[in-house]
């Protein structure tokens, strides 16, 4: 039953990522299509926060900066003329080029330091961008419209991205790089004491990561048409890329994605329909997972699977989509 | 040291998942809260922060359009030609909390799933902006009633519509009333000005109207002091204290209503004083009138409205207004909202149908006869934005508010410079 | 104030060189300035002629240095075989087989290849500090750096800890050991270096160290020696 | 800048360093014992607000008293909380994800709250005092600001007096500096958690009470001071009461005097950017280098 199950996983994968492809076509209208094109942009900053925080144990508060600055790069490379499929591999290379400027020095910090630090470097960073007139200061930036909006262009640009930070993940998750993370979270000393250099290995993690968030940040420019440091930038953008993963599994693949899907929709739905007290709910339901289940909403699968004799993460190839990581005992 | 009792041993995860899935029933079926009656009723979408920052005005300007759709329905609706029968307005409200991205996201909802014949909304520049590029994607008419920047209409959008007045012309109305006041020889000539902005657009275009006007009136202001501060900050201390070294004669912030108290409060603690002071559209709000008392008095505000308007359709707004929210409009929130209903209700009907690129053109072409901003009429202009005029507002003792320019609304004398404290 | 004053010994090659000392006597900051956990602020380690002193511990490993620590860090989250492949794959390459046969060498020669597949955390004690040691050696070191790996562990299971040194020993790697347990390090080394205050007390072999006046004086003659004393 | 000039903005920053204290020092003594960032400590000070508004409102009690009433009243709101929420929290002397989040959560549930009863409307506090200002020559003081300044200098010496010679302060610097053998010399960790975060909720609900004297406040109340209040800890050291007193005063002091060297815009980024420095060079923080744990300052 177990291989069974197990058979079937990327046979799954793929009937999902065929259902999402052609759902354009079955006519959604287009509120659908938004939200899940939101939801794309979320899983890839989703996962990409996951490969630091939750594989290699970085927590960071700072991911904001890597999607404003991949939304500002993709922003003024379209403005310019640039095609916009190219625009995004900017947008990863500029996040890429600051997540080394701030984790040279900030990968130095050991414990709750360095989330800290991530804090500061990122508003400090908010504020500057408010400041800069060059590229719209406080008054935002606008991206010019090619032609007509199509938003299923959209649509598959973020379900591209999204299937691209899926890969990603696995492939780093299952390479010898991602053991080499997991051991750095569980113990940077021991980790070193085998030959692993803990700073590179975060260095070019977050290099990574950021590169990731960066493209998400540029594809939702593209479709925004209209970015400004306050959203883009805001605090509020870290907290809802760490919560994603957290509420979903906390260095899972399926938990960033789960949470990400999740937290988009759930959210979209609060505060359309109970805008009184969406944050009450929202407040709830992260206190109930924080409380109840750490293992986030994968972890919730898994107890359930397990009720039904079935439990997929006692094998190695699924370790990294099923996971073991907890949000309980994790430090800052 | 684990406790032995544990939440989790009381809540077995299937719990956690009916809960889980209990929710999502609530939600699904709401997801579409317009498209059911498309037939018989004009859905309005409305998207305004009554949450976060921005949260006051939002809820000022939802009450506005609150009451105007209710004066339409009480009347039984919009006459539409082509159906043949007058159809009430349906409004869909949602609440943004003061964030842009969601803002944007909020509009695109009204127009896609909703189904919105017109999309009200977008308190502040930020979000109007955000908000601003949906309208031309999904071809619905969205009109702004709280984001004054031009920038928003300068993009060639063919279905964005405001109604406020650009903020430049604030800043050069700010300009001509304090230059009449030296005409009119009650300051001297030559004085200096300090310009704090917040780091907005709207500052931004506040001040850039202001030394446009100093620049085209040479030898009445001189600009001493310039400068943008963020918006949300708790303490301005260092800011007033750069003001009081720039020994500037006259002192003009553009700030949002926090920051207004928040400053004025520190203005005055630290014992300034200045011959003209104002907060650009800020200044006879009740809320500041509550936090600092008589600490408002004399400050002057540009505003797109004042209920203090000799129009009769004004005087009836403020009846009607304090009726149906029991407050009294203290600013000029509530009526560019509730204007904008009523040209989009004058659109519609001159249209005689519900197609919204008809629409569209008949906004073009409104005229609101019975404005009840500054003027008296309200028409867009072909970018989209209304240009109506400012009134000048000043705050006097014993909570009084007096238009004070243009002569011709004046309802009170302007009072300058500022009498000093004993 | 120095924790270690003057010390200075050196490890001849393919030998099991044993430091012992009285708790406080420096053991553990000589061990963590060898293998770069702790900076000294004087002195020179050498290996095969060239300057390791300011080395980090990740550096030291592609060195031919690898150590194991005296209260175990296993990756807990992690399979026994993981926790050693990750070892074969960032240690000192040496290619020839696979990674994964390698680790699963470095396992049987430390007899935890039947646990391969279970959580690090859930093995004994004993076990853990098999693994450490096999970590280790997956690196491929030509020296390796014990730290008290005998503490705690029962006597049939420090008997195996000691053949294992023999084995290691005769594989070619030369083994640093600082040890607590003086039964296990007279009955294994074959050199020792004593010390006592921060300063070198004593070097030789085991039986000149046992006849040595001054450490009998200063350590064995509160009676430690010969006592079945466990750490 | 003239003499006159430097000393009235040397004074506005200390004051301003008063009321930075007041407001972190509930956060620091929670994290220092806990090892919980605590998020909702805005939501505390935010309901703290509305506390002294509303007696001030219904009873016309005086805001100052106001205050005072609420550091009992919010103790006994903390321990409720603690026993509510915090204890089934994973126990750890490191800082937790789980309760960092946890809090955050928290901190929404209260914020919403806060919306229900009082809802977006700005309040604010209007007494006699509020404008008073006391002139000496050139230099102009808020008697409010005073007011505030010693009700914060005050309260902050008694709860460092508390923590340096009670048994409780004992007991609680011994789980600070060594959980396990505090906890095998009979120290009641349970217990001791239980009354820190009293404590902390009564300062960050008394710093509430006072702000709301100084400044408007609506249910968002405190996203602004939150921030500060976590650069000053950690300037501080995150563990100490009297590096607290110095976070503030150094975080007052550059933000105050900062504003005559760069425009005002980049004014906040001053305060970030200070943090993210001290960080790097100091990595403990500054307090840590200035004085050990816990000795009156």
């Amino acid at each position: 039953m177990k291989r069974l199950i197990a058979s079937f996983q990327p046979l799954f994968a793929a009937g999902i990522l065929l259902v999402v492809l052609l759902l354009p076509i079955l006519g959604l209208t287009p509120n659908v299509i938004r939200i899940l094109f939101i939801t794309f942009v979320w899983i890839t900053a989703s996962l990409a926060w996951n490969l630091l925080g939750g594989v290699a144990g970085q927590v960071s508060f700072g991911f904001a900066v890597f999607y404003g600055l991949g939304a500002y790069a993709a922003a003024l490379m379209i403005n310019a003329g640039v095609n916009p499929a190219l625009s995004f591999v900017g947008s990863a290379a500029v996040a890429a080029l600051a997540s080394f400027l701030i984790g040279i020095p900030t990968f130095r910090l050991r414990g709750p330091y360095f989330a800290i630090a991530t804090i500061g470097v990122s508003e400090a960073v908010r504020v500057v961008m408010n400041n800069i007139s060059a590229v719209g200061g406080a008054g935002g930036l606008r991206v010019t419209e090619r032609g007509i909006f199509h938003q299923t262009e959209h649509y598959y640009s973020g379900l591209a991205i999204a299937v691209l930070a899926v890969c990603v993940s696995l492939l780093i998750e299952r390479s010898k790089f991602g053991l080499a993370l997991r051991a750095i979270r569980q113990d940077e000393d021991a980790a070193a004491d085998i030959g692993i250099n803990p700073f590179r290995c975060k260095l070019w993690i977050h290099a990574i990561a950021a590169a990731l968030t960066g493209v998400a940040g540029g594809v939702f420019a593209d479709y925004a048409a209209y970015i400004h440091p306050q959203g883009v930038f805001a605090f509020s953008t870290s907290v809802t890329i760490l919560l994603m993963p957290v509420i979903g599994g906390i260095g899972t693949i399926w938990g960033a994605v789960l949470g990400a899907a999740v937290v988009t929709i759930v959210e979209e739905q609060l505060v359309a329909v109970f805008p009184q007290v969406h944050l009450l709910l929202y407040g709830l339901l992260l206190m109930l997972i924080v409380l109840l289940e750490p293992d986030g909403l994968v972890g919730l699968l898994r107890r359930m699977l397990r009720r039904m004799h079935v439990d997929p993460s006692s094998r190695g190839p699924d370790e990294a989509l099923w996971g073991r990581g907890r949000l309980e005992g994790r430090e800052l | 040291m684990q406790s032995s009792f544990s939440y989790r041993n009381y809540f077995p995860s299937f719990l956690i998942a009916a809960f889980l899935s209990i929710s999502l029933v609530i939600f699904l079926p709401s997801c579409n809260r317009g498209g059911q009656n498309a037939g018989n009723a004009i859905t309005v979408g409305v998207v305004l922060p009554i949450t976060g920052r921005e949260g006051k005005p939002g809820q000022y300007q939802k009450e506005g359009i609150e009451l105007a759709i209710k004066q339409i329905n009480d009347a039984g609706g919009i006459m539409v030609k082509d159906k043949n029968k007058k159809l009430p307005v349906k409004e869909v409200f949602y609440d943004d909390g003061s964030d842009q991205a969601k803002s944007a996201s909020l509009v695109e909802r009204a127009m896609s799933s909703d189904n919105a014949t017109a999309v009200l909304g977008g308190y502040s520049t930020a979000l109007g902006e955000a908000e601003s590029v949906m309208a031309d994607r999904y071809q619905t008419p969205w009109i702004t009633t709280g984001a004054a920047a031009s920038t928003i209409f300068s993009h060639g959008y063919q279905y964005t519509f405001g109604t406020l007045s650009p903020t430049t012309l604030l800043g050069s109305t700010t300009a001509d009333f304090l230059g009449s006041l030296v005409d009119q020889g009650k300051l001297k000539k030559g004085l200096k000005l300090a310009l704090a902005l917040e780091n907005t657009d709207h500052g931004i275009d506040y001040g850039n109207g202001i030394k446009q006007w100093i620049q085209q009136h040479p030898g009445y202001f001189t600009v001493v002091f310039s400068e943008n501060f963020e918006l949300g900050s708790p303490d301005f201390s260092g800011l007033l204290q750069k003001v009081k070294a720039a020994k500037a004669d006259i002192f003009l912030a553009d700030a949002h209503l926090q920051d207004y108290i928040t400053m004025q409060r520190q203005y005055l603690q630290s014992g300034m004083y200045h011959q003209m002071l104002s907060y650009g559209a800020r200044g006879p709000e009740s809320d500041a009138r509550k936090a600092l008392g008589d600490g408002t008095d004399y400050i002057f505000a540009g505003i797109w409205w004042s209920k203090k308007l000799p129009y009769p359709q004004v005087k009836k707004f403020v009846q009607d207004y304090t009726q149906f929210t029991g407050h009294d409009p203290d600013s000029w929130y509530p009526a560019t909202a509730y204007d904008a209903v009523r040209a989009l209700a004058q659109a519609i009907e001159a249209a005689g149908t519900t197609n919204k690129t008809a629409i569209r053109d008949a906004l073009r072409n409104v005229e609101l006869k019975d404005s009840l901003l500054p003027g008296g009429t309200m028409k867009f202009g072909s970018n989209g934005q209304v240009a109506n005029a400012f009134v000048i507002v000043q705050n006097k003792p014993e909570d009084k508010v007096d238009i004070v320019y243009p002569k011709d609304a004046a309802t009170g004398e302007a009072i300058a410079p500022t009498p000093r404290k004993k | 104030m120095a924790a270690l004053k003057d010390v200075s010994f050196s490890v001849p090659e393919r030998h099991i060189f044993g430091i012992i000392g009285p708790n406080g006597a420096g053991k553990s900051t000589l061990f963590g300035v060898i293998s770069g956990a702790i900076r000294a602020s004087q002195g020179r380690v050498r290996f095969r002629g060239s300057d390791v002193t300011r080395l980090r511990s990740d550096a030291l490993v592609h060195f031919g240095i690898a150590r194991t620590h005296h209260i175990v860090r296993p990756f807990r989250a992690m399979t026994v075989l993981e926790n050693v492949l990750v070892a074969v794959h960032y240690g000192r390459q040496s290619a020839k087989a696979d990674a994964k046969a390698q680790a699963i060498s470095a396992l049987e020669r430390v007899q935890l290849a039947p646990k391969a597949r279970m959580l690090a955390s859930a093995l004994s004690l004993g076990e853990q500090k098999r693994l450490e040691v096999a970590r280790a050696l997956a690196t491929n070191p030509d020296l390796l750096l014990l730290d008290e790996v005998c503490g705690g562990l029962s006597g049939a299971e420090t008997r195996a800890m000691l053949d294992l040194f023999q084995q290691i020993r005769a594989s070619g790697t030369t083994i640093l050991y600082v040890e607590h347990d003086m039964k296990a390090v007279m009955s294994v080394c074959d050199r020792i270096a004593v010390l006592d205050f921060g300063r070198k007390l004593a070097e030789g072999t085991p039986a000149e160290i046992q006849n040595d006046p001054a450490v009998i004086d200063a350590y064995l003659g509160s009676g430690m020696l010969g006592t079945n004393s466990i750490a | 800048m003239t003499a006159v000039d430097f000393l009235n903005l040397l004074i506005a920053a200390v004051l301003l360093a008063g009321i930075y204290a007041v407001m972190s020092v509930g956060m620091t003594v929670i994290y220092g014992v806990m090892k919980i960032v605590n998020l909702a400590h805005a939501g505390f000070m935010m309901l703290g607000a509305y506390f002294a508004y509303e007696f001030f409102e219904r009873f016309h009690i005086d805001p100052l008293i106001g205050a005072a009433l609420a550091l009992p009243a919010f103790f006994l709101f903390g321990m409720a909380v603690h026993w509510l929420l915090i204890r089934w929290l994973p126990k750890s002397d490191q800082p937790t994800l789980s309760s960092l989040l946890l809090m955050f959560a928290f901190w929404l549930v209260l914020q919403n709250i806060g919306y229900l009863f009082w809802g977006n409307m700005d309040r604010s506090i209007f007494t006699p005092r509020t404008l008073t200002v006391l002139t000496l020559g050139p230099i102009s003081i808020s008697l409010l600001r005073l007011i505030v300044f010693f009700a914060a200098v005050l309260c902050v010496c008694a709860l460092q007096l508390a923590l340096s010679r009670s048994w409780y302060g004992r007991a609680m610097r011994a789980l600070i500096q060594n959980p396990y053998a505090a906890q095998i010399t009979g120290v009641d960790d349970e217990r001791i958690a239980r009354i820190t975060f009293g404590l902390g909720t009564a300062f960050a609900g008394f710093a509430g009470a006072l702000l709301a004297m100084l400044y408007s406040f609506s249910p968002d109340f405190g996203r602004p001071f939150l921030i500060r209040a976590f650069v000053i800890i950690v300037l501080g050291g995150l563990e100490s009461v009297s590096g607290v007193a110095f976070g503030a005063l150094v975080l007052a002091l550059v933000e105050t005097f900062s504003i005559l060297y760069v425009p005002a815009g980049y004014q906040p980024a001053i305060s970030f950017g200070l943090l993210v420095v001290v960080l790097l060079v100091f990595p403990k923080g500054i307090g840590g280098l200035l004085e050990r744990k816990w000795r009156p300052a």
